[in-house]
């Protein structure tokens, strides 16, 4: 699911990210990112981190609005 | 903000405006929302080719049945289920014996191949940029761990070519937010450049209503208006000037992921793919090197060719190609429905022809 | 009351009828130390305060923990009986237990109610209830959404050859709590063992008969214009739950089952409200599914608040994770209630004070346009359609 | 009446109600030439005298014959609709079939008996019947042992994803006769599908409802010394055939199966003699078990005249190749029956003249000796006792 | 099993006998005798004909009696 | 004539007449039919070790279950699935998950193997001198057929060595029929004229009722007994002569079958092999020659070495020797009984002790 779900990884080790979206935990695959720690929010598709997040904040969205429309 | 932005969208009454989302989840999520209801007369969404199980053509659907046959383990995400193929789908092939095993990721179908070493173990690689390097990821650790029973069918599409092709069915793109935060926005200001427009959306209600009236808003502007003022020098100001805006930029980064990119390139090389309903597009995807061929398994297994093609009545290229409506299709609703899906579009949640199907 | 005491081979079940409490009883049981027997010999004691009273012996030996359900168990003879007797019998055994070819019972009150329903959960153990407890839930809760108090219960099962014994006890107890706890007699049994990979470990097929309660007259057909549609707690628990038992998708959550017998909480709503129009238990498939039932049945449209619909946020993330629908995954006890609007705070205040429906909640209206369409206010004001049940819920990529 | 005309996809079943015989009806049935349902739809023509005034058409696809079950079939939404729609309601819909959770049914007269049983035969067909004929044969009958009329019956299914669907139809049409000729109602059903594998073929819980006949007393605790035992033809067939269908021991013979509904003949003999005690369905385990089971309940020994016990030629060819016991095959068609010994040959004579039980016979009488036993006088007058039911039929080899 | 059912030979063919004893029916080995022909009756143990047999008539064994005894 | 020996079995009053079945049919068709319960107190019937299940070493099922437990196919009479090992019988495999195949004959065995070429095939080759050659059929059609997946698990016995052993337990053997359908009678004549008697018998009522009525005639008369009467003469005249006489003449010729002696010669040779409560017996069963080490399961699975006796309690040896009664076994109907069988003599129908059991 591309689905803007975002999840924040509890864990890291030498297999993966544990990662929790509101109390979904799943084990994923950090190969895709540099430097992923602990606290902080990522995407996941097909079982990776895709990206980074700045913020789990989507109200920056209410920010972006004004910055962009 | 949100009410702003919707009010904006549902009272716009500027020069009609086409935007063009070639991305299935945005597909999804706005016909869920209800984003085309509020939407003003004005603007016109096209569903594109986004979704990858719209775009896979009939023939792959025959050669993981035909891998099904032989006896080997069909691992796939659930979209892929219920495709037609020429002569059924995999839920006829599962209902005829044959193990076909959903999966949530790639890594899982190589686990479950690492734990039944007595199963030949296929996973379905489909899908864009977003998806690639996890498909990439599970041949390198099969590969690390020793594990020789796994291997790919891959169907992995790239888009740039696609919005190439498109690039004449629209006013913007909405440009799907996890394929560029794999590759970047390089490519999204390159085509700006060159006169293409798109915003890249994020996934929320909120950040589509956003991407959309911001898409809106430029696309207006580059007619040449501006809150319902038209300019003729505006116009012409912006005739062949594309815009670019980043609307998810809390994840969406100029750079994309350079390592995900690099993974990917280790392992594949660009391939000339059939888009089912527009047909082959050159360097449109992507599929294991020669030297990781124990990992491909349409070498690994010998598959035989199949030429197959869709059902002739089916238009879903006309709809990816924003032609048509889903509506405007002679089999929408009768022949075509979910529980009968002629064409592919038709199958996944995702698909342009079901969600119009199912939200209407 | 019943006590466990396991012999060599099998529990023997050793059951007191009439108890007196007031007499000093003494019963020595002897059961094996942390056997999970021997926690449910001693909270059955607790439970009718006999503790002081009993001596708990440690020693003696389980073997029935290694038992398996064989073939000879199936076969109709001795062992069958035996299997009847120790496991079934002690269990859900009452008045009208029989022997016989079937039990002769009491005629009821009125007319009757008589529903039906197979359980095949995989697995059939899941946080928050087995498939025993569901197997009576399942029935009982089918038999209130008709207005019927439920009286008589069968229940035939079909159970794999090499299936823990100890596992089927566990399975039978649960059927004997959950029938208890509504007052429903179990009157018939039947048991199949099939060869090892003919069944997935045990189904079972439960059967109900009750007595339609006076003044009540529901029906999927009675939907009308206008009424209050109620959904009795968070949807979609069930399905979340059996779906992360099946460990398919590695994803962990803690969420449990609203398995749960809906019985008395329909008593209270109809005894104070017989004007419920319409009762349904969304099970298989979901809130969604009942409501597309109901909108067809009774020839009316749908008007849902999307965001009313309750939601555990567990539930939301495992449904986000894998793109699925949460109206649509299966509920074990949720009752969509159909009901005229100007009684529905009263119906909504009953079921806050009745068991299992603490969460009740209006989450849309009847109506008599869009008929046979469900359309849902979304999160952005729009309007726009539920999409139809259909298909097998898949995980979708993307 | 039920006609069947086949659309691209699926069995459209036109239902005519309250069919009026003197006015000219005619239909046009697209049914595929060669297709089984061309030959049912005839012959229901047939039935009911409207062949004159009906066209059939031969062309039209049928495609069902091709369409198998699948998951989306049980998944309780659109699709299972469709299934119950098409398959069930066509063959087993009545004024009491529901679409709601529970069916609303009239108050019986008098006491009520209520059984269940599950049948998971394999092969689901066999010479002489199917599972369908089988699951309301068994449930008709052990309420016909209780002296009670049939009156509602419900049918659960678990259906393996992969079986055909025309073999489901032919399933749910044996139940349809089965029930019909016995004038029980089909009042619920439920519909599981189970994935590949979780089940094999098709499994059916059947539960009934029925209502005692004045004046019948029947248990298996009623047998009293000096009570002749009948049994209502010969023993073994329905194991027998099985075993042959099953094809794993290369033996062929021509056995069918016994399988049949009993209620009319039991309704016979307990209009002319209310006296008798005991009646009760040899089902799985045979007439062996039976009498175990009914020595064991009533506290009576039982003398039985080996040699009198009716067994068909080709059973003896068979069990002797395999060395089993005639006595301990599964019938599915066969009562015992004990009745005060100056009763018996009444009862003899009017179950040879009912329906399915004319081979009725004395093999022997209950005594007050040797309780719990069985001893019987064989082919060289000595007597000995019959063992014990217990495993797994196996075939020995020596 | 050993028991004494005797069987008639109804077919022959390289691939062995089919025999028949009161309906029933099956194909065995016709390996461990010699010159088996259709109509002889034969004892069947485990899959095979073991002996040919002098008549089907059990009543011989009243002659028997008259002779042994 | 029946009715005769009948009358004669029961009114018998001559001297102790000891008579020793040694096929497990004889022993079940004698209790099915209530045969003992019309014999006279001075005859008394001794069930011998005639069952090839009860003389089939706990260490054999330890093999065959290992076997199940590699994922070995096993191919078994019936008799066999519930014979306890030292940890379980093969139903107890069965209900793990085992495949545990019953079979009508050992060449129906080899037929499932050649059409399952990709399961390993164990039949399970028990029995006496009249299931050898079909055990050694299926053997050479396997050959012949090129089947490779197919091989025996072989404990066959051979009669002989058992009858000297036992030869002072009676009076008389009641020789099994099919036995000496296969090798003949000579070996009968020969124990005559060492002073063992006996009499071949058939398996119908009437047939038994013969055999058994012949046997206590010329036991008695062997005892100077003719018709009630004693000569010392005659006790004298006959102590060390043994009697033989064939009761199964329809069936049993001198010359038994040549032909399926020859066959078993071919491809076995003796072997000395444990008798479950009678220990090792030289020479008292047959094995695969070495030459055809290839179906034999032992070799070609390298089968380890299972050396588990059965339990201690168990009095079946003195049983099957006619040293005690099964209901002389402590054991007997209490923690031994055909549902729960501690000893082998319970399990089979044709068990001595299970058969007493049942019939009791
Ligand atoms: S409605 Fe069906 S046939 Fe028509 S374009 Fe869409 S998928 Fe193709
Ligand atoms: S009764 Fe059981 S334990 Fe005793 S000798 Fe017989 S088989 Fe062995
Ligand atoms: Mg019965
Ligand atoms: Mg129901
Ligand atoms: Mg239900
Ligand atoms: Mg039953
Ligand atoms: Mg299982
Ligand atoms: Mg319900
Ligand atoms: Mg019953
Ligand atoms: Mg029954
Ligand atoms: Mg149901
Ligand atoms: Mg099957």
């Amino acid at each position: 699911m591309c689905v803007g779900l975002s999840a924040k990884v509890l864990k890291l080790d030498n297999d993966g990210a544990i990662v929790e979206s509101m109390g979904a935990k799943r084990k994923i695959s950090a190969d895709l990112l540099e430097d992923l720690e602990p606290g902080d929010y990522v995407m996941v598709h097909a079982g990776a981190a895709i990206a980074k997040i700045t913020s789990d904040d989507i109200e920056e969205t209410d920010e972006l609005f004004n910055e962009l429309f | 903000m949100l009410n702003e932005a919707i009010e904006y969208l549902k009272s716009y009454d500027g020069p009609q405006i086409n935007i063009m989302e070639v991305c299935g989840t945005h597909t999804h999520e706005i016909f869920r929302k209800g984003i085309r209801k509020i939407l003003s007369p004005k603007i016109k969404l096209i569903s594109g080719p986004g979704c990858p199980v719209c775009v896979t053509p009939v023939s792959f659907i025959d050669e993981a049945r035909y891998l099904a046959e032989q006896g080997v383990t069909i691992c796939t995400f659930g979209d892929l289920v219920r495709v037609p193929g020429s002569d059924g789908s995999l839920a006829d092939s599962r209902a005829a014996g044959g193990k076909i095993k959903v999966c949530y990721s790639p890594m899982d179908a190589m686990e479950y191949a690492k734990e039944h070493t007595d199963e030949e173990v296929v996973f379905l690689s489909v899908g864009f940029e977003t998806t690639t390097p996890s498909d990439v990821l599970s041949v390198k650790t099969a590969m690390d761990e020793g594990v020789s029973n796994f291997s790919l069918l891959t169907a992995n599409k790239t888009m740039p070519n696609a919005y190439l092709v498109l690039k004449d069915s629209m006013d913007c793109y909405l440009y799907p937010g996890h394929v560029h935060a794999i590759i970047g926005t390089g490519i999204c200001e390159e085509l700006a450049a060159n006169g293409v427009s798109g915003v890249v959306a994020g996934f929320t209600d909120k950040e589509l209503v956003l991407a959309i009236a911001v898409a809106v808003k430029n696309a207006a502007k580059r007619k040449g208006y501006v809150d319902g003022v038209y300019s003729e020098d505006l116009a012409k100001e912006n005739e062949n000037k594309g815009f670019f805006v980043n609307c998810y930029p809390r994840v969406v980064k100029a750079e994309g992921s350079p390592k995900a990119v690099k993974l990917v390139d280790e392992f594949m090389e660009p391939s000339d793919e059939i888009w089912r309903g527009i047909g082959l597009l050159e360097k449109s995807g992507m599929k294991l090197k020669e030297k990781y061929k124990a990992y491909d398994a349409r070498v690994k297994y010998n598959i035989p060719a199949f030429t197959a093609q869709g059902n002739k009545g089916c238009r879903c290229g006309d709809v990816l190609q924003g032609k048509i409506l889903p509506s405007d299709c002679p089999l929408f609703g009768k022949a075509c429905n979910p529980d009968h899906p002629v064409g592919a579009c038709m199958v996944s949640d995702e698909g342009a022809c079901s969600a119009f199907y199912m939200y209407n | 009351m019943y006590c466990f005491a396991l012999s060599a081979y099998n529990v023997v079940i050793i059951r007191m009828k009439n108890i007196n409490h007031d007499r000093t009883n003494a019963f020595e049981l002897s059961v094996a130390r942390g056997s999970p027997h021997r926690a449910r010999a001693e909270s059955r004691i607790d439970n009718i305060n006999l503790r002081g009273r009993v001596t708990i012996k440690t020693e003696g030996i389980n073997k029935m923990e290694n038992e398996v359900v064989k073939l000879a168990h199936g076969a109709g003879g001795e062992k069958t009986a035996e299997l009847i007797e120790k496991v079934f019998k002690g269990h859900l055994g009452n008045e009208y237990f029989t022997a016989d070819d079937a039990s002769v019972l009491p005629r009821p009150n009125g007319k009757i109610a008589m529903s039906t329903d197979g359980f095949i959960v995989s697995p059939a153990f899941f946080p928050g209830g087995n498939i025993g407890k569901l197997s009576i839930c399942g029935t009982v809760n089918d038999l209130a959404c008709m207005g019927a108090k439920p009286l008589y219960m069968t229940c035939g099962f079909v159970i794999e050859e090499g299936f823990p014994m100890d596992k089927l006890e566990e399975i039978v107890a649960s059927m004997e709590k959950t029938a208890n706890e509504v007052g429903v007699k179990i009157v018939a049994g039947d048991t199949k063992v099939a060869g090892k990979g003919q069944v997935d470990g045990v189904f079972i097929t439960t059967t109900g008969v009750g007595e339609i309660l006076e003044g009540a007259d529901t029906s999927g057909k009675y939907a009308k214009k206008g009424d209050a549609i109620i959904v009795t707690g968070d949807v979609g628990r069930h399905g979340c739950t059996i779906l992360l038992a099946r460990d398919e998708y590695g994803i962990e959550a803690d969420v449990t089952s609203d398995c749960a017998p809906l019985y008395k909480a329909v008593e209270n709503v109809l005894t104070a409200v017989p004007e419920v129009h319409v009762i349904r238990d969304a099970t298989r498939g979901g809130v969604g599914t009942v409501l597309y039932e109901i909108s067809r049945e009774s020839n009316v449209g749908i008007d849902l608040n999307y965001e009313d619909v309750p939601v555990a946020d567990e539930v939301k993330g495992v449904t986000g994770l894998l793109g699925l629908e949460p109206l649509y995954l299966a509920c074990e006890g949720r009752l969509v209630i159909m009901v005229p609007d100007e009684k529905s705070e009263e119906v909504v205040n009953i079921l806050k004070n009745s068991p299992y429906t603490e969460g009740a909640k209006v989450i849309g209206h009847i109506t008599d346009e869009h008929v046979g369409k469900i359309v849902m206010t979304t999160s952005i004001g729009a309007q726009t359609m539920l999409p139809k049940p259909g298909n097998e819920l898949l995980p979708r990529i993307c």
